[in-house]
């Protein structure tokens, strides 16, 4: 049948001997000082050697946006592409080759206005890729018009009386869209950036990471609440699988469902710890009724919201064609031939 | 009583009822048999733009018009000298065109006062005399299918729904047909034994009416065609373009991947490929257009024989995206089948007028290459072509077929996948030397794959500096990579072998056509060359880059003709660059061309002062 | 400031003299004979004159499918538009135009697949409009693809070995993208789709119909077991407000929550009516709760999902107008002289 | 020391620096004060791609050059008289445009080891004779800054801000220019009265020290142009475009909506519409460009003056929404501010290389028209024009700018709203005689809102009966419908005025020109005239459909030259349309045309026999 098998084989870099060093490339990071995105490409760069996979196996596409600048920071394989469209991109990538380890780096314009479409599809496919979105609730690269994920009354560029479009909340639609891999972490909570990294790296399936960022200059502080020393642990919940949602400086404050199962804030010492409610990251309806906690009323949850496993659309694919070869083996001339007769 | 048999060269025929008849399948099967018979032919099928449309209107009515002869064939006809008409609306939609004198076989049972209004006539054209210029043969298809199947005892729906093969009979017994063909094929069609029998019966008293019924005086006998000897098989553009892509991955070693959103007239391509995952295709139905071409793009990059396909709507939906494959150089081979537009248009009708599209519909400066296929058999080698110059230039192609060629089947003889050239892919493997926007001898960059230890590089939509591929706001940089884009499909025509010229090589006409005009502007050219003229006949296989020696062809005739099913825009580009005075000839009415058009256009420019 | 109204005044029809007939138009049906289409065309037909709305204030824009036909068969004003792309167009008659009811009737494939962002956005922005989806799991008019909302294992044209793409379930994304009013009907169940478009039209902002019709060329009996007499009692639950949610022949089934929030069914004599799961359409959560549920585990709910209200897209753009009009009143001439200089 | 005053009749500056040192206020503020001392101007702002690139970067230069004259100005300047470099990598990126001897103010300060090393200084250019062809000029402008702000005790960060208004200040002393335009617009801008007040005795001080230090033993006097009397102001293409619309709308008495999608360089628009509500102005800043076309659409359909702003891969994702909006023949604007393509291009360069685009992206026959702006004060005419077609003519309208046009600022006379002619608009109205695709005297079909009673009536993008508009399939209606999209064109051609040609009116070439080169071709056919040659220039303002006398004229030249900020587009227009054997002179390097590089190409032509 197919005769040629003119794909090289390689030997592969042995991931345990790469550094962080080894994911820096020589170009200049062109985002403005101060820019939440540096510390977003200091945490992929720590995890990326970390994931026993070589390097030349990655391959990060993005869109258009400041954040889509990223892959030109990475040692790795990478695509920078049209607005909105990396997720359909990198679908084709990871339908081809499901050996690499590929990774879209988006914005919330990109990913939401006119990316969304491609979002939704992308995590109701679950294509086995990774989805970071840079969420920094304004559009930077075109210098400050509101985004999708602006509040409403945000006075923007387009907006001088203040936008009257209604934000769109990127963890519920994704969990509208039924996605398998679904977190939310900062950009200057390193640690905690790094972790959820490394758990959606780990994921076979579409993660999607939701990074609020910081875009000193057309959105400064959009995010302060969340990150000043002051406020942040009272408005940011840590939401961990089996554990009860607690928060606080000493987290004396818990969420638990009162009977028409709206989440309230209880004192936990009051409340009792026992009827907190318990978060369960493979339970579709804990991650909708943690996915609605909105600042200022609630605190913000960060963590993975949703982590189930189901097939991925490129393992699904290959299994469909390991069963094609099994089944009828025509070949090209046998196609070509089929009705045939001859003239003689 | 003994019954004439009249030797023809030629004859068409146009079966034509409702879309629920079964017109393509009596069409097809009549094809395959004339086909087998030896005859050379070509046809046409004409469907209605609905799913189903209520059974007896003007707007269900569908139709299939074969040519065929013991001559060469060019068209599927211009005028039929049969037609088979199953109620009154297929008779109205189809009369006009029947030749004067040309023989009528309706259904006369169809002909109820209730089918008679809801077609528009006032009386039943079967008994008003209105149809006194034609052989009118009166025939009572349904009610005879009706007593052929009658002890089968199915119920009366599916009983009815045999009467296009009863139909066929009495055409297969007119043209003196072999039915084996069709037995065969009812035989395996249909599952259910019943169904099978009754059609079975239908076909069989169809024939047998023919031959007894004092309806026929005569029947036809049309010889062999000479034809070239060899293993034919009948073959619609769209299989054939599916043929060809699966052989280039064959002839290339690389895996094919199709991203595509479904569209008429192109979704056929992806219903094929989608059922050949044993040869390890992939397809991917993207939510829309773009994601389509982009899925191709990711896909690309990643070392596959990348294709997407679509009809005019969708081309446009994905001009941004063949902006970026451009921009990337990536191999992707963009196939357009294209309908009748503007915007939606007239989806189920064929028309050619998405080449300027093809070519500027980009923002920038921003060429690609671009190809058409010239008839249902030609899909396959122009397939195959366009993955070659994809493949060996990095580049985009996009590949121009439309509705007509898509849907309409030729006899076409089978090549042999052996003997057909391989195309020679080669990866980039070296980290040594390796720049990505390097250049080969044809200005192509190395097709570097994700996995290459040491070949790490990112690449993207933004100007890029001159072999690095960095990102570059350069002035001369940006005026270099422009020229270069430019300059790459210059080396497709340096590499592109004598252009064909069919008819006389020199003298009073060229006519240039491209796409599915081959066939009438072949026909209308021998026709006018009898009477002396000297005409030459060029189709432009190649729109970007045109051949190097077109210029030189154009200059050894005295005027240029270009018919067109659109309002003239080839004839724009060979304007443009020539400055010759190429004349269009255009025509939209989502119909191909007729012979006696070409023929028509030919004389007017010949006698033009 | 502006000196011509150029727009013309009517005297416009009295909704009360309007009937059904009034808004057939004189075009031959186009489906096919069978097709589901034509009951829902009956219904809303059925209902447009009884809404007290003058049949020239009603637009219907659709986009490209079977059931974006629609328009041409409503003798109202209307915009037959392309694929996936109606309420992009509707939003622009609608913010220009408050004074109209607009209505968007669209497809699966039309407003999943390639209208999926607009669905989304026109969703979170709650344009004061009415969109009809009929869901027919399939595409209809390229005759016989698989569509976003067939299942898993779906043999279609494009799918020889069966669709691997996970289905999009509208409800869910409507939730997920916060929509105001969301409801479920069926094409058969005429009673019902009168009622829900009549709540749809009441209904301030983006009202979301989901109609299930059945393609009786391409995808017959798709929803057979939700239409046939025998088995629909089982397999349909009509949510409605303020009530518990039972089923069945007698209403003898019920749905309840579990500890883990999980809905389960339960037998109503033995369980107890009182611990049944209470609907209530103004509750996210229990929207959300209620829009997992699927056949054949579950049955399948109709009814109004979810009926807040938000101020609409088009009443904030007109205040704001309405605001800036009061507020600084420059002309165009004002505008034009700003930072002027005389040369003499 | 009295220093001397000289004058001087033209002068060209570029300011320069990091993107954070506020070159373009520099450069606006100049422009301001020059124009109220009245003096004609042009001027070319000229943007680092990156928001903010890392201080002191190649990559994060502004620059900003302004071109003042008391004789007629057309460009901003081929080559500057004076550069004001603010570190050493302004000092990089433009010293190779200073004219030989010209004159070179550097802030010293700001050579330091480090920001000389990352410009790719291996010296200091200051200090290592490598400017020896220049007048330079060192000063400390930082150092002056800090300390004239000193007392104010600003953080450092604040203070060192305040640098471009002493360099400023330096250049008002250089020119005799009164500040005090200057003094009111840092008073209203800085509402902190600390860093207002330290703005103003920056500026002070930079003025002081002209006057005061050794550095310049001389100022220039640059005297008042012939400028017509009137009212005049600064505008830029985007103003001009934004105040055009706001204009049409109060000519029309129409409603604006604007629904658009941000993109460089277009956004603009988006944001001075937004910002005029109070004119009854609806904008909508869409999800993509596909719904931003979309809802424009609707609002047409619902009486709209409707509009949708974009760049180049916007109109791309636009194709399909405006095939739409042609076959419903719906008045709408579509604006697309070029940028250097292809794909995401080069953002911040600009580029004319839309036009083939704007011609035929689209499938099918889908002509629209398509109109240019000349310069930034052009772009309020042509908005006002596009509008006027597109409602009386009931269709779209491609109206073309671009990155140079819409950013760099003019002088421009305000017009009088009230003498403007009124654009007529009229809705239809009547019941009787109503039929949506029947046409008036200009082809175009009833504008029927919806909320009319007895004019309730359906429309879409499939191809559709004449008169009736419902849908059709009819080949002949087809061609009829096909035929009458272009013969629309053409009535526009029928109604304008007379071509305007500068220069000779016949004689031994013709330059046509489109968009942003109108100053270019001016400056170098004025230039090349003065040597004895008959030279007309043409810029044309339509470009679908082409003036009708337009063959005629060029007919009265020897030879045709077409310059453009492409690879020949228009060129290719001309050709084919009529097969003159005009010349194209591209160049495509983000940048505008130097007057040079035309009088270059003229004089190439001209002498080619
Ligand atoms: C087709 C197209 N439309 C518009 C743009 C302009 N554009 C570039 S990035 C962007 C939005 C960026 O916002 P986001 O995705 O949030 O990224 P950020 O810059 O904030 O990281 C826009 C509108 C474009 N490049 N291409
Ligand atoms: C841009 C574009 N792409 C593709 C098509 C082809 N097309 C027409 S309708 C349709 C899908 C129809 O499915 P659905 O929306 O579910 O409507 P239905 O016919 O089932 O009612 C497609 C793919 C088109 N008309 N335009
Ligand atoms: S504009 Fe904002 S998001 Fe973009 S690089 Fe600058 S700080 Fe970051
Ligand atoms: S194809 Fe299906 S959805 Fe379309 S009209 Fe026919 S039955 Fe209805
Ligand atoms: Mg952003
Ligand atoms: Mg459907």
């Amino acid at each position: 049948m197919r005769a040629l098998n003119i794909y090289p084989q390689f030997q592969h870099t042995d991931p345990s001997t790469q550094t962080r060093k080894d994911f820096v490339t020589d170009q200049d990071v062109r985002w403005c000082p101060g820019c939440g995105d540096y510390s977003i490409l200091a945490q992929v760069q720590r995890v990326m050697p970390t994931l026993g996979i070589p390097r030349e196996n990655y391959v990060f596409v993005s869109g258009i946006g400041c954040s889509s600048r990223f892959p030109y920071y990475m040692e790795t394989f990478g695509i920078h592409s049209i607005h909105g469209r990396a997720p359909a991109v990198a679908t084709g990538v990871k339908a081809m080759r499901p050996d690499l380890s590929v990774w879209v780096v988006t914005g919330d314009g990109d990913a939401l206005s006119i990316g969304g479409n491609h979002f939704m599809h992308v995590l109701r496919r679950n294509v086995d890729l990774k989805l970071l979105m840079f969420n920094n609730q304004i559009y930077g690269l075109t210098k400050g018009q509101y985004s999708p994920t602006s509040p409403v009354g945000k006075k923007a560029k387009s907006t001088p009386m203040g936008s009257i479009d209604y934000p769109i909340d990127p963890i519920s639609v994704a969990l509208g869209a039924n996605g398998t891999f679904i977190a939310r972490s900062f950009d200057v909570h390193a640690s905690h950036l790094q972790n959820i990294l490394k758990r959606a790296a780990e994921h076979k399936g579409t993660a999607f990471v939701e990074i609020y960022q910081n875009c000193n200059i057309f959105n400064d502080g959009a995010f302060s609440l969340l990150t000043e020393k002051e406020t942040k642990s009272d408005h940011v919940i840590e939401i961990e699988h089996g554990k009860p949602l607690r928060f606080g400086k000493n987290l004396e404050k818990g969420i638990a469902l009162d009977a028409s199962l709206t989440p309230k804030v209880v004192d936990v010492a009051s409340y009792g710890e026992d009827k907190l409610f318990v978060y369960d990251e493979t339970s579709e309806i804990a991650a909708l009724i943690v996915s609605r906690l909105h600042a200022p009323e609630f605190p913000v949850p960060i963590g993975v919201f949703r982590a189930v496993s189901r097939p991925s659309y490129d393992a699904l694919l290959v299994d469909q064609i390991d069963r094609a070869k099994k089944g009828k083996r025509e070949t090209v001339q046998e196609l070509l031939d089929d009705g045939q007769w001859t003239v003689k | 009583m003994q019954k004439v048999v009249e030797t023809v060269s030629t004859v068409a025929i146009r079966f034509a009822g409702d879309s629920g008849d079964g017109m393509q399948v009596t069409g097809s099967q009549f094809t395959d048999t004339t086909a087998l018979a030896g005859n050379d032919l070509a046809t046409f099928p004409d469907f209605p733009a609905e799913i189903r449309a209520p059974a007896g209107s003007l707007a269900g009515v569908s139709g299939f018009q074969i040519k065929f002869s013991s001559e060469a064939v060019f068209t599927p006809g211009d005028a039929p000298d049969v037609l088979v008409a199953m109620n009154p609306a297929a008779l109205k939609v189809n009369l006009k065109d029947l030749k004067p004198g040309g023989m009528l076989i309706a259904n006369s049972e169809a002909f109820t006062k209730k089918n008679i209004d809801y077609a528009g006539y006032a009386t039943n054209p079967l008994e008003d005399g209105s149809l006194t210029g034609f052989k009118v043969f009166k025939a009572d298809i349904t009610g005879m299918t009706l007593k052929a199947v009658e002890e089968l005892k199915l119920n009366n729906r599916h009983a009815v729904r045999c009467k296009n093969f009863f139909a066929l009979g009495i055409v297969y017994w007119l043209y003196g047909r072999e039915a084996s063909h069709t037995v065969e094929w009812i035989k395996s069609k249909f599952k259910d034994p019943q169904l099978c029998e009754a059609n079975l019966r239908a076909l069989k008293a169809g024939y047998h009416f023919g031959e007894t019924a004092e309806l026929f005086d005569r029947s036809y006998e049309v010889k062999q065609a000479k034809i070239a000897p060899g293993r034919y098989r009948n073959i619609s553009g769209n299989e054939a373009l599916s043929l060809g892509f699966l052989a280039a991955a064959e002839l290339s070693g690389l895996e094919l991947f199709l991203g595509s959103y479904p569209i008429t007239p192109a979704s056929d391509i992806l219903h094929e490929l989608a059922s050949h995952k044993q040869l390890g295709v992939r397809t991917f139905q993207a939510e829309d257009e773009i994601a389509a071409v982009c899925s191709a793009i990711g896909a690309a990059y990643s070392g596959a024989l990348a294709l997407t396909t679509t009809s005019g709507p969708g081309l446009a939906l994905k001009s941004e995206g063949i902006g970026l494959a451009l921009m990337l150089e990536l191999p992707l081979v963009i196939v357009d089948v294209q309908r009748a537009g503007p915007s939606t248009g007239m989806p189920t009708k064929t028309e050619q007028a998405d080449l300027l599209q093809a070519m500027y519909g980009r923002n920038g400066e921003a060429p690609v290459a671009v190809i058409a296929a010239k008839s249902p058999g030609d899909c396959f080698y122009t397939a195959i072509e366009a993955c070659r110059i994809a493949v060996t230039h990095m580049m985009p192609v996009i590949l121009l077929s439309d509705g007509f060629i898509a849907n309409s089947a030729e006899p076409w003889r089978i090549p042999e996948m052996a003997s057909l050239p391989k195309i020679p892919v080669k990866f980039w493997t070296e980290k040594e030397g390796f720049q990505p926007y390097a250049r080969d001898e044809n200005l192509a960059r190395p097709w570097a794959l994700p996995g290459s230890p040491g070949l790490e590089h990112r690449i993207g939509g933004i100007e890029k500096e001159h072999l690095t591929g960095n990102i570059s706001y350069d002035a001369a940089n940006h005026e270099l990579m422009s020229k270069l884009r430019y300059e790459r499909l210059q080396k497709i025509a340096d590499a592109l072998p004598p252009t064909e010229i069919e008819g006389d090589q020199a003298g009073d006409l060229l006519v240039i056509g491209w796409g599915d005009t081959y066939g009438p502007i072949q026909a209308g050219v021998e026709a006018v060359r009898k009477s002396g003229s000297k005409i030459g006949h060029v189709q432009l296989r190649w729109l970007n880059p045109f051949p190097n020696d077109l210029e030189a062809i154009m200059k050894r005739y005295k005027r240029v003709l270009v018919p067109e099913i659109n309002l003239g825009q080839l004839v724009k580009l060979l304007r443009a660059k020539y400055l010759v005075d190429a004349k269009s000839f255009p025509k939209i009415q989502g119909q191909p061309f007729k012979e006696s058009e070409i023929v028509f256009a030919i004389k007017q420019i010949l006698e033009a002062n």
